[in-house]
């Protein structure tokens, strides 16, 4: 589907918040769930894919890091240009029913599919708490909004500039028996989380990043490493079977 | 509107194909085009066991165009017999299944046991994959390779038998004549070409196979240049593919010489772009005054 | 900063130099870009008599690339000679002739002609036009012509001898091996990619020609996995070309394992690339606190 | 050097008017140089040649006809986005001087250099005729803008739509023996002027067209076929050498 660009404006340093204009209105979006998009008209060929960071009638939120080609040919698309959107795809978050308590994980540019499931928590009267952490307090975008949601926000930063001064995974020391860990962001922090929740005995899902050609499950591109129900090693499409897996399912390839 | 034809003793509604590789086994496109107007699904290729493929990273943007080393990830004959030809074999769009291997033997046994099985159409012989680093390429450069692994697998079937050529070699008309003399059904030009990209910041390759085959409007041109010159030299049909986004695309593949076409990354950037291609190919028959869309089959040679 | 380099025996200021027929002999682009920083200008092909060239149109625009079927267009060795050479030798950069013939005797016949001209630096043999007729690409993708074309040249020069490769082949390692063990000082990968564009309105090719030369960024995949590959086979530096835009391809190139680059189709698209590309090179050494630009080549070798 | 759309509407099937404003101020331009230009971050690799139909101060004009991907990319730049020029280029059509009398001959979308030359001829009160010709009325753009430059203009089209129903060499009958015409069109419409032109002894520059990749002499690849000063045929670069030729400079191909 079409969506014109209503808003583009950068919070930190290269992280750009994009508001699209959808045209009929959107259907059903679940957090963690992605929209796959590429500019109209643009030198650059295939979509990218990005975590609904919000999402409301005809309103939805795109936030994204520049890092390559891509977001920065989102990043340049201008107010009234036409973006071309395949959207709501992939699985998304588990919501875990009381007694537990989501604990929703977020490193830098993990934020998106997070901040969704925390508007959702917040609107549900759900309690829920917050870990949020990114490398220095001007990429640590959007706190204000988050504390709005979340009393028990938690902040970190790698270099001790907003927050707590230590990696994001100090905040699950002393998480209860009944907390379920919701996390995204870069793989090595993912890896850390998830072994610290097996360790703890601690229900853990993670938001997995591959690249992606098709979004849609039939070029095989986007596969990660699983253990199957049977402890076999498999693989899976991060756009269909994903980009949400349990973190028990993901094979972490060595560091 | 004239755009149904015989290809290979098979009756096609039109000569749209969906390429191996870019449609699964056809289940996954089913919520977001209209598989049933395709004149035919490719599969994704099939070895005799399963495979994983390559480590990822797999896939990198190029300029117009994307390299991919997926590396024959497939189910493997036998679960694709089992899952996945049940809901192929009930569709409109005839069921063309792709085979790879790394040894002769190994395309013989696919085929044998395809032969088996039932709603089937025809077999894509897959000699050209870049990514597999034991066999595949060899077989698609060496005219005596090609017509071994042809000879040995026509010898196991009766269902028309396509060849898929690989352009990464000197002289495709050897190459497709040698398909052609060992009893190639017909062709389908051209795979993907072999292609690199480096990652300028970890100062390393972007696929972590190396190399992967670059696709996409990029090769284009190359492959036009192909099918034009293999159309001068066989008399065997030829689908063509390599860059097709758009109907004017699909149109100059057949002035050059293709009877039919097959869409491969373009599903990636618009699912629907071979149903919009199958219905701009009909606008243009109207519009022009065409009867028949294989009457400009070759149309760009004197 | 970093930039200079030896190369073949030559001293270059930096790896930057600009393509054959992508820069005429020099003086038409001193208007538009500091000729003066780079590191060589690379003529348009010289054959023994001045040739028109292909009938027009010659060129066409393609995703990311474009097609020229210009044939060799030139004035001719003596003209060149006379009137070209004069302007080239008293600049900066490093002046490499290409030359191209249609048999072996004409490629020889140009060298030593050149050879009593002084004012240049060394050649480059371009045995891979794949629009000329006869000759060009029949030397570019069989070993034994290319032995035989390259020793005949090193028998009667005694400057460098750079030996451009052609993209199509099946092998480019074993074409590049025959280049070197018949006497070349460096290789210049790679050449265009032989391609096509339909006027799906008039139902004829774009070209004159027919086909012609692919070259622009969509061939870029392809030069970086040629270089890539031959990097690990030969001894002799290789100079990386084919599709370079910006920096950033530029280093990609010599992270592949070209120890030099040149820039082609870019100079259309942005008069000022090369020069853009050499100050972009030097202000990344300076970032990445690298002392000799040359550490850098082959990196993404492990 | 890059310009800033201003505007850009069409006047007409496929014919558009674009409007660009350039800093820092234009350089001098002649009738019959032309701009070599691309839309920047398009998916269009490479520039495209149009004449100069107007420029003044930092204002330059452009006309053209929508005939393939280039053009389709130009009349879709939107108001705001910037296009990247070189200009100007090529040798620009003679003044004669008088007793001469200019006769611009302008076939459909070969007016754009004419009609910059008309504004400047009659800027300098020199007296001139314009023959201005199309396939039909609609294509026969800005005819009440060139009757107020010149007030002997004719009109023709092909299907008698507007002005005289008659091929545009119709006009060419009755000119003094002192006209010197000044030709862009069509090539089989240069092609019957400059034959005309010869028959009646009458002075002709025409402006050639040829697909051009580099617009500064070095690829070759817009070439056409000419007769030297001493009868041999040779070859001219459009882009440097031309794109105006005298007429009897020209070896047309065969039709
Ligand atoms: C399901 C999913 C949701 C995502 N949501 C967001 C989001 O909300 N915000 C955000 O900023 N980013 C998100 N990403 C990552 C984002 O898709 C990539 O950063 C983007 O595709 C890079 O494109 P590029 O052309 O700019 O970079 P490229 O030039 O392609 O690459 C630049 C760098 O980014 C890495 N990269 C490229 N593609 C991906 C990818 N698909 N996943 C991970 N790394 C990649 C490359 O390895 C390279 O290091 C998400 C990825 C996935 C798979
Ligand atoms: C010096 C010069 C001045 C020009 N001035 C104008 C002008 O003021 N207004 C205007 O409308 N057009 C002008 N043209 C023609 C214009 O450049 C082409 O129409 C344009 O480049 C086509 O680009 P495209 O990508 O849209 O078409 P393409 O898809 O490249 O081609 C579409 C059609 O246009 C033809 N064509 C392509 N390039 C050229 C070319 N350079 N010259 C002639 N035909 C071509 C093709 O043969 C084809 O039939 C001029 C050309 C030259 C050489
Ligand atoms: C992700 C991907 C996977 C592919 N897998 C196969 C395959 O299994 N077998 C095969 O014969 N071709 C395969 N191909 C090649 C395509 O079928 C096609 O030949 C090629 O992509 C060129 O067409 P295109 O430019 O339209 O994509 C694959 C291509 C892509 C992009
Ligand atoms: C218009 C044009 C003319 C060319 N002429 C020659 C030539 O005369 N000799 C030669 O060796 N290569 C010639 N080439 C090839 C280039 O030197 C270069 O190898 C090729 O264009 C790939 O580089 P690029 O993608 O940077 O342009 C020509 C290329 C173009 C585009
Ligand atoms: S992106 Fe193609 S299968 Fe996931
Ligand atoms: S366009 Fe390159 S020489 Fe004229």
């Amino acid at each position: 589907m079409p969506a014109v660009v209503a808003a583009n404006r950068a919070l930190g340093p290269g992280i750009h918040l994009l508001k699209l204009a959808c045209e009929p209105p959107l259907p059903d979006i679940a957090p963690g769930q992605f929209a796959f998009l590429r500019p109209q008209n643009s030198d650059i060929l295939l979509r990218r894919p990005l975590g609904v960071h919000d999402a409301d009638g005809t309103r939805l939120d795109l936030l994204f890091d520049v890092v390559g080609r891509g977001t920065r040919a989102l990043a340049a698309a201008q107010t009234g240009t036409t973006l071309d959107l395949l959207l709501p795809l992939g699985r998304p978050f588990p919501i875990p029913p009381p007694p537990a308590l989501p604990v929703l994980v977020a490193g830098g540019l993990g934020l998106p599919p997070l901040h969704f499931l925390a508007r959702r928590l917040h609107a549900a009267g759900r309690p829920f708490r917050l870990l949020y952490g990114a490398r220095t307090a001007a990429r640590l975008v959007l706190a204000d909004d988050l504390a709005s949601l979340c009393p028990d926000l938690r902040l970190f930063t790698d270099d001790g500039s907003a927050g707590e001064h230590a990696q994001i995974t100090a905040g699950l020391a002393d998480l209860p028996p009944e907390a379920h860990l919701l996390v995204c962001g870069p793989t090595a922090m993912m890896r850390a989380v998830a072994a610290a929740a097996e360790e703890a005995g601690l229900a853990c899902h993670v938001s997995l990043e591959e690249r992606m050609a098709c979004g849609l499950g039939v070029c095989m591109g986007c596969v990660c490493r699983t253990r199957t129900a049977d402890g076999q090693e498999g693989r899976a499409r991060v756009c269909v079977e994903g980009p949400v897996f349990a973190s028990r399912e993901v094979l972490w390839d060595s560091p | 509107m004239g755009l149904a034809l015989e290809l290979a003793g098979m009756s096609l509604a039109n000569p749209v194909m969906v390429a191996s590789g870019t449609c699964g086994y056809g289940q996954e496109l089913a919520g977001v085009m209209a598989i049933e107007t395709l004149g035919a699904i490719v599969t994704k290729a099939i070895t005799a066991a399963p495979r994983f493929g390559n480590p990822t990273p797999r896939l990198a943007e190029t300029p117009a165009g994307m390299l991919n080393a997926i590396g024959l990830a497939n189910v493997g004959v036998e679960a694709f017999i089992a899952d996945k030809l049940p809901y192929l074999r009930d569709l409109a769009p005839r069921v063309i299944v792709n085979i790879a291997g790394s040894r002769i033997e190994e395309y013989v046994a696919v085929a044998e046991r395809l032969e088996e099985a039932t709603g089937i159409d025809a077999y894509e012989l897959n000699i050209s994959c870049p990514n597999v680093a034991h066999g595949g390429i060899a077989f698609g450069a060496d005219p005596a390779a090609i017509a071994a692994v042809v000879g040995a697998v026509k010898a196991v079937i009766r269902r028309p038998l396509i060849v898929k050529m690989s352009p990464n070699v000197t002289d495709i008309v050897s190459t497709s004549r040698a398909a052609e003399d060992a009893g190639a059904d017909a062709l389908a030009l051209i795979n993907t070409l072999i292609g690199m990209a480096v990652d300028v910041k970890r100062r390393r390759p972007v696929l972590a196979n190396i190399t992967g085959g670059l696709s996409g409007p990029a090769i284009r041109p190359v492959g036009l240049a192909m099918v034009y010159k293999v159309f001068a030299a066989v008399g065997i049909p030829i689908i063509g593919l390599g860059g097709i986004m758009e109907t004017e695309d699909a149109l100059a593949y057949l002035m050059c010489g293709a009877r039919a076409v097959q869409i491969g990354t373009a599903t990636f950037v618009d699912p629907s772009a071979a149903t919009r291609i199958i219905a701009g190919l009909s606008a243009w028959c109207d519009e022009q005054g065409i009867d028949d869309l294989q009457d400009l089959v070759g149309a760009c040679h004197l």
